[in-house]
């Protein structure tokens, strides 16, 4: 194991150690809460591993400053056939996006077609300039988004079971709760 | 009668007894109407079935494939002769069977009747396609309908004395058919690639390629033997006895007509048609199941003669009577193969009738033990007689049927060179006079210092079938010779 | 570099302080600590959506719930008298297994990694034309490219609400008593 | 909390500025950080704060439970409901070719069928609408959950651990 | 219109009851819900047979949400089997909701009843979008929809033990589902893609280029390990099913019924999916001994269970032990890896779900009318309560795998593959323990039949006919398909060589 391993994974270990500890917690602990407890922090820290793999180095935040962003916003208001034009075109996976989305608006509206080159040239300025600007991948954090969302619904309607448990046993420790069960079966 | 093509009579001799069991049960409310029914959905099926045999016997051998339950496994139909003669015995004893149980059922007053000529009826159906099956597959797969559709027959009476023998039925029969008889179907296939019947077996080839050893054949037809449990082979016999808490029509059904022949029936069938004779008898396969069923027969004989209730003697008698048909098997010589072939005819009528006289005695005398049937033959000698007649017959001596099947085993007993098997057979029979000749003679002869009983046979329903089938088994004695012929080309 | 180590190690220790600790209150406000600080290292990793999110729901609307909850269900985690064995041995090699995993894994901040370099445009520059230029490419990929999954995650949502709705709203026609909506179920038994 | 009017007062200053944050968070979503669904938590925290300070009967009747519970499913029904319409427009715009192909119908979801004509440069396009409409549909049903989850949570009576104990025991 | 529906068929099975759920909440009248949850779920069911038609007759489909093709979007991909799948389960999701009402009345507040129908289409709604995406995230994503409402709907039982099992539960499948996310983390690690089939493509291209050797074969195996123990937990494989017992035994019956029904299975499904449709055969059995592991593990699982199953007084115990049980038989069949044993693990995917379904909704029948799982309550019910008593036993039969009923069928199919492989202590094992089977099922039929009746069955009459035409419609199933195996055993056949010859890309 090389020191450059160790600078390249240390981040992923301390993650891995943060979701063992919340692991633990789980499946370790038998008070109702602290389970869940452990389960937000096992859910937090694999959000932590995924962001962790969409860094780059040296990169920002995937949100493209404005300056660039409106030079392209301002030409989609001037044109709806481009648009829709568009909105054919891209179901065609395979072929380069762009290029295709020009040729649709030489075929589609004649008088547009010198505005659809400027949409590509100006698209092909904007890629020119982007590339200036390294952005670490958004996908891990849209997933991730999903994730925390799904970690709190779990969460909530786990502590609204912890509600109805404690009313109905009058405590929320499992070991507890489990010899009440056994007594009641006893009779 | 060419009525039907031979193909379309095997669908109507399926499609008879399914029938049979909707009409029971439509016509469940008015018993009347559901005998009729249940008579003259027998008697039909029993006719098309001598159309079918007269066709068969005479070098026929029509086929129907059902269709396919998986693909590879079909569901299809061939008749030849073994098959034939199976189901003609099966029909004809049901007609006789249901005069019987409408009599008897009638005479005991008891419940749920139309389930119990329903699951009748689903039993025939299973031992008619058993009896056709075209493949191993099909045999297995009426072989279980039947353990299920005879179950609730078995535990009739709904008690706790029926439902523990009828754990004992379901549990034996169904886990050696799981354990064994599925397995080595399976391994069948395997090894052969086919589970199609084929005159000369299938494994031969397969065993002449090297696909398997001597050893695994041994193996595997113990895989069978055993698998087939409703062959009653000790230590797998436990069921019969036990399903002794059944009426007795249903006694009557399982070891003369349906159940325990289908298990003998497809033993035979493997042997002949899975793996052939020759291969048997060439690579030695059978030699310990020899030991077996020998075994099987002298001891179910003497544990017979302990026991004074006359159904669970009789039982016994059967288990060791199964195993003769085994034997046959076993031994792997023409002779004897044939020798079992016909005995699953002689014993069924032969046992049919001690099981009929047996109820006959119960519903008339209300008697079930034989220390109590002393004197008995004066009040009832239509039944006695027929016992007696019985009783020679599954002894083997003439004028019965028997006779003829145990002469042809003993015959294949000493082509093999086996002498100790002749040995058994012949102690076997001394056995059988033992626990089966003092029955009607006690019963004829009053013990002094005793009024005779009043003449009082049972009813009308039950004394006819007994008869009939006490004439059919001396009647099989006179016609063994065709049966023999009819036969002969299962071993050619 | 140094910020981030920080930040790692006060995670850590946050969470072994939340496994250790008996007492609930202080294991959910350090539940609400380790989401905040998670937040935290989000935002250096290039991630402020999730950031964001992660504080607001981790830090805020979680630790409200879990406050809420031991209102109604007690205060104190009583000690565990159970051995914690099994456990340590399942997390053991659990940890142990995920580390032996790292070991192929790109490295950190790796801008050749296959997640970096499989979809090609990448987001940034396909959502530029098909977006006509909406800045924040995670919105666009949330509700757009990968909106079927934020419908999924909004029916999430959706199931969780009716679920809490199902088990704590108590029902009034005789199953269970005490009715949640005081007011309602009063007008209810009105009309009828 | 009757006894703190400090709190009755900053609370109702504070208020609409969380609920002005919560819409900008909510419309501001595509230029920066934030989105439908934390705009639904701050907007709901501002209802639960108000729920906290003056009672659970003063939000009620501000968002009563039934409208709150029918927001739930109307945000998901936006949201869904979007996905039907970029189906239905899509064919729309398409029915002089027979021949369907992935070419000429908009998909589950596919918000380019939502260009349009009305009002070019007030309302947004396409892709910019749909995402506009579906996160707005997050946005309710985030901010209907969450102040749900309040309702039922703090409709629960602590206090009725052993009267509950009680019926359920003789229940069972 | 026709080619409309056609074209949008695979999302219109997830939309459809996706927005019914919000709708029915909107509507909140109890009769208007149940109709709409109805009509729904029947829709459902038609929409999933014209999909195994297309499917079967012109190869998979697929369809691009939002219109972004794969590495950018989700996309849809119905295949033989994932097509197969949905149709059994909105299947019987519209069968056990048709049987539903008598017993939802009985067992949970009127007042609920609005919210109970969005619930379960919600379930309905996950397992189907678990089945149809050809997305690994999103596989996620509805799985927690399925999952959460599962839990919901189990902590409407009545006893208080009812929310207990739910949170149970909870926390299993939120592990599972954790777990299933870390291995797709580091799937998407690797590969840098979501798509299932492109991260296939991923792998195999990977593997080529270091001359047939795993490339980054640590992190994949680590990958396939969690991906493998999430699913596993989420189908109750032996050592991680103690969720189970409890969740099945306190939910409402017809939740039991739904649940026993199809969740495990879809489970099942996503497994078949990852090992062949992602990893391949080839590295999941010879790179990781994971076949000796599988059925190991399921001959492991299947005696224990079914001698759990032996000693549970509560009916609904008893069968839940045996779906932990026959969930092995189903690894068992993929632990096979070839076409036989595969389409025996898919068929009996179906046919249990058939003969679950079936016997769980005899349990609702019984419980409707004794208010009781016990046996000891439902002894001679057999005399009361005829035709729910006849179609336990058809049910138990179907569950012993007796010939004519369709467990029979899988059971053939798991023995023929495992005899074809010459895993004969395998074979013989599998056997002996359908015998089991034999013992907790008749233990029942003996109950019914042969016992003096209860206080509570002297009494009972027998169920409304709405229930008894449902009930059997499903047990009769059993018989149908175990006599007529084209659409079952054929269907599966089809499904497992599309897997493994289009499986490895």
């Amino acid at each position: 194991m090389t020191l450059d391993e160790i600078f390249g994974l240390y981040n992923y270990w301390v993650v891995i150690c943060l979701m063992m500890t919340g692991f633990y917690i789980v499946i370790a602990r038998k008070n109702l809460i602290k389970t869940v407890i452990g389960l937000n922090v096992f859910q937090t820290s694999v959000v932590l591993l995924y962001i962790t793999m969409g860094k780059v180095t040296g990169g920002t935040a995937p949100i493209i400053p404005p300056e660039i962003a409106a030079q392209h916003g301002e030409h989609h208001e001037h044109s709806t056939a481009h648009s829709t034009a568009h909105s054919t075109a891209h179901m065609t996976a395979d072929a380069p996006h762009l290029d295709h989305a020009t040729e649709h608006g030489h075929e589609a509206v004649t008088p547009l077609t010198q505005h659809a080159d400027h949409v590509h040239q100006t698209a092909s300025a904007m890629a020119d300039h982007s590339t200036e600007l390294i952005y670490s991948n958004p996908l891990p954090s849209v997933l991730m988004l999903t994730a925390i969302v799904v970690g709190i619904a779990t969460t909530a309607l786990a502590l609204a079971l912890i509600v109805r448990i404690s009313e109905d046993y009058g405590t929320i420790e499992e070991d507890e709760i489990l010899l009440i069960d056994q007594r009641d079966s006893s009779h | 009668m060419n009525l039907f093509s031979p193909e379309t009579i095997i669908q109507i001799s399926l499609a008879l007894p399914a029938l049979g069991i909707v009409l029971v049960l439509l016509t469940g409310r008015f018993p009347n109407l559901r005998e009729t029914c249940s008579l003259a959905v027998a008697a039909l099926l029993f006719l098309v079935n001598c159309d079918l045999a007269s066709y068969v016997f005479s070098g026929g051998r029509p086929s129907w494939r059902a269709g396919q339950l998986m693909p590879g496994f079909d569901v299809a139909f061939t008749v030849e002769p073994l098959g034939m003669l199976f189901a003609l015995v099966a029909s004809g004893l049901w007609v006789l069977t249901t005069v019987y149980a409408i009599g008897y059922m009638r005479g005991h007053h008891e419940k749920n009747q139309t389930r119990f000529f329903a699951c009748f009826a689903a039993a025939i159906f299973a031992a008619m396609a058993a009896a056709y099956s075209a493949n191993l597959f099909t045999l297995f797969v009426m072989y279980e309908i039947m353990t299920i559709s005879t179950y609730p027959l078995v535990t009739h009476h709904g008690d706790q004395n029926a439902k523990g023998g009828g754990r004992v039925y379901l549990g034996i029969l169904l886990s050696t058919s799981v354990a064994f008889f599925m397995f080595a179907i399976a391994w069948t296939w395997k090894i052969a690639d086919t589970l199609t019947f084929t005159q000369g077996g299938i494994l031969s080839k397969a065993f002449s390629e090297g696909r398997v050893t001597e050893f695994e054949l041994a193996i595997l037809l113990g895989l069978f033997a055993f698998g087939i449990g409703k062959a009653a082979l000790m230590p797998f016999h436990r069921w019969l006895p036990a399903a002794m808490v059944a009426p007795t029509p249903v006694s009557a059904l399982l070891h003369a007509v349906a159940v325990v022949k289908v298990g003998v029936f497809s033993v035979l069938k493997v042997a002949l048609y899975i793996f052939g004779l020759d291969l048997i008898r060439d690579t030695g396969a059978g030699e310990w199941l020899c030991y077996v069923a020998a075994a099987t027969i002298l001891l179910a004989s003497l544990v017979a003669m302990t026991k004074d209730n006359l159904k669970a003697r009789l039982a016994y008698s059967t288990v060791s009577q199964l195993a003769y048909i085994t034997l046959g098997a076993a031994i792997a010589m023409p002779q004897s193969a044939l020798g079992s072939g016909m005995h699953i005819a002689m014993h069924a009528v032969g046992k049919i009738t001690l099981f009929f006289c047996a109820g006959a005695v119960y519903v008339g005398a209300h008697k079930t033990n034989i220390s109590q049937m002393r004197g008995l033959g004066r009040a009832m000698p239509l039944t006695f007689a027929a016992f007696l007649i019985a009783a020679i017959s599954i002894i083997g001596l003439p004028p019965g049927g028997g006779s003829w099947s145990k002469w042809l085993l003993a015959l294949g007993a000493a082509q093999s060179g086996q002498t100790f098997l002749i040995a058994t057979l012949m102690i076997s029979s001394l056995l059988n006079i033992a626990y089966l000749i003092p029955i009607p003679i006690q019963a004829f002869m009053v013990p002094p210092g005793e009024k005779p009983m009043p003449f009082k046979e049972g009813p009308m329903l039950c004394v006819v079938p007994l008869c009939i089938t006490a004439i059919g088994s001396v009647a099989l004695f006179l016609f063994a010779d065709s049966i023999y012929a009819c036969l002969l080309p299962i071993v050619q | 570099m140094f910020v981030s180590i920080f930040i790692l190690t006060l995670l850590v220790v946050t969470a072994i302080t939340i496994a250790r600790i008996g007492d609930l209150w202080a294991a959910v406000m350090f539940t609400g600590i380790f989401s905040f600080l998670g937040a935290c290292w989000m935002l250096i990793l290039d991630a402020p959506d999730v950031a964001f999110t992660e504080a607001a729901v981790g830090a805020g609307v979680s630790t409200f719930l879990m406050l809420g909850t031991l209102a109604l269900a007690g205060k104190t985690e009583k000690p565990t008298t159970s051995s914690s064995v099994v456990p340590l041995f399942v997390v053991a090699v659990t940890g142990a297994a995920l580390i032996y995993g790292t070991l192929d894994m790109p490295h950190f901040g790796d801008p050749n990694s296959p997640v970096q370099t499989r979809i090609e445009p990448s987001f940034m520059e396909k959502s530029q034309s098909d977006m006509h230029g909406l800045p924040n490419v995670v919105t666009a990929l949330l509700a757009s490219y990968r909106g079927y999954d934020t419908l999924g995650e909004t029916a999430v949502i959706f199931t969780a609400g009716i679920a809490v709705i199902l088990i704590l709203r108590r029902s009034n026609d005789g199953f269970k008593s005490n009715d949640v909506f005081n007011s309602q179920s009063n007008s209810r038994k009105g009309s009828q | 909390m009757d006894s703190f009017p400090i709190i009755r007062v900053v609370t109702k200053l504070i208020i609409p500025y969380i609920l002005l944050f919560g819409f900008y968070v909510q419309f501001h979503g595509d230029f920066g950080p934030g989105g439908g669904f934390q705009a639904g938590v701050i907007l709901a925290s501002a209802l639960i704060l108000y729920g906290l300070v003056f009672g659970l009967p003063a939000v009620k009747t501000v968002a009563p439970p039934k409208l709150i519970e029918k927001l739930i499913a109307l945000g998901v029904l936006i949201y869904a409901g979007t996905g039907v319409v970029t189906m239905l427009a899509g064919k729309a715009t398409h029915t002089g070719e027979h021949e369907l192909t992935s070419r000429t119908v908009a998909n589950f979801l596919d918000y380019g069928a939502l260009d349009h004509h009305f009002l070019p440069g007030f309302l947004p396009h396409g892709q910019h609408l749909g995402i506009f409409v579906v996160e707005f549909g997050v946005g309710i049903t985030v901010t209907a959950v969450m102040t749900m989850i309040f309702y039922c949570f703090a409709g629960r009576n602590p206090h009725a651990n052993g009267q509950s104990n009680q019926q359920s025991e003789a229940k069972a | 219109m026709i080619e409309f529906l056609q074209y949008h068929l695979p999302v219109l099975l997830i939309a459809i009851p996706l927005i019914a759920a919000p709708l029915a909440v909107l509507l909140s009248n109890r009769y208007i819900v149940q109709s709409l949850a109805l009509a729904v779920c029947w829709t459902t069911f038609g929409l999933a047979i014209w999909m195994v038609a297309i499917v079967n007759q012109s190869g998979p489909v697929s369809y691009e949400l939002g219109g972004w093709a794969p590495p950018y979007g989700i996309e849809y991909r119905v295949d033989q089997l994932n097509s197969f799948v949905m149709m059994f389960v909105s299947g019987l999701g519209a069968m056990v909701l048709t049987y539903s009402p008598y017993s939802l009345k009985a067992e949970i507040p009127l007042s609920q009843h609005y919210l109970f129908y969005p619930m379960y289409l919600l379930c309905m709604t996950g397992l189907m979008g678990m089945c149809v995406t050809g997305d690994l995230f999103n596989v996620f994503v509805f799985l927690e929809i399925s999952s959460l409402s599962t839990y919901a709907l189990i902590s409407l039982g009545r006893t208080r033990r009812a929310p207990l099992a739910a949170f149970q539960y909870l926390i299993m499948g939120t592990i599972g589902a954790t777990f299933l996310l870390i291995g797709i983390g580091l799937l998407y690690q690797m590969t840098g893609t979501l798509n299932m089939a492109d991260i296939a493509e991923q792998l195999e291209a990977q593997r080529l280029v270091n001359d047939g050797q795993w490339a980054g074969s640590r992190t994949m195996l680590v990958a396939f390990a969690f991906l493998t123990v999430g699913l596993c937990i989420k189908m109750a494989v032996f050592p991680l099913h103690t969720w189970l017992p409890n969740a099945y035994a306190y939910a409402p019956s017809v939740v039991t019924a739904f649940v026993a029904a199809t969740a495990t299975k879809v489970s099942v499904y996503a497994f078949i999916r990852v090992v062949f449709g992602i990893f391949t055969p080839q590295f999941a059995f010879e790179l990781l001994p994971l076949d000796t592991a599988l059925w190991s593990f399921s001959l492991v699982g299947i005696f224990l269970a079914s001698i759990a199953a032996i000693f549970q007084q509560d009916v609904k115990r008893r069968l839940a032990y045996s779906s932990i049980a026959q969930i092995g038989y189903m690894l068992l069949g993929i632990s096979m890896a070839d076409v036989d044993g595969l389409s025996a693990g898919i068929v009996h995917m179906f046919n249990h779900a058939l003969i679950k379904g079936g016997l769980f909704m005899v349990v609702g029948c019984f419980v409707l009318r004794l208010g009781s799982v016990q046996m000891d309550d439902w002894k001679g019910a057999g005399r009361t309560m005829p035709w729910t008593s006849f179609a336990w036993v058809l049910g138990g039969l179907g569950l012993i795998g007796v010939p004519v009923t369709c467990g029979f069928i899988s059971k053939w199919l798991l023995l023929t593959s495992a005899i074809h492989n010459e895993l004969y202590p395998v074979a013989i094992l599998m056997l002996i323990s359908s015998l089991l089977a034999v013992v907790y099922v008749w233990q029942i039929v003996e109950v019914l039949y042969f016992e003096e009746p209860s206080e509570k069955a002297k009494h009972a009459t027998e169920v409304p006919p709405l229930m008894l035409l449902t009930t059997y419609t499903v047990v009769g199933a059993n018989i149908v398909f175990g006599v007529w195996t084209t659409y079952s055993a054929g269907l599966a056949t089809k499904a497992a060589k599309a897997l493994l010859e289009g499986g490895s890309l």
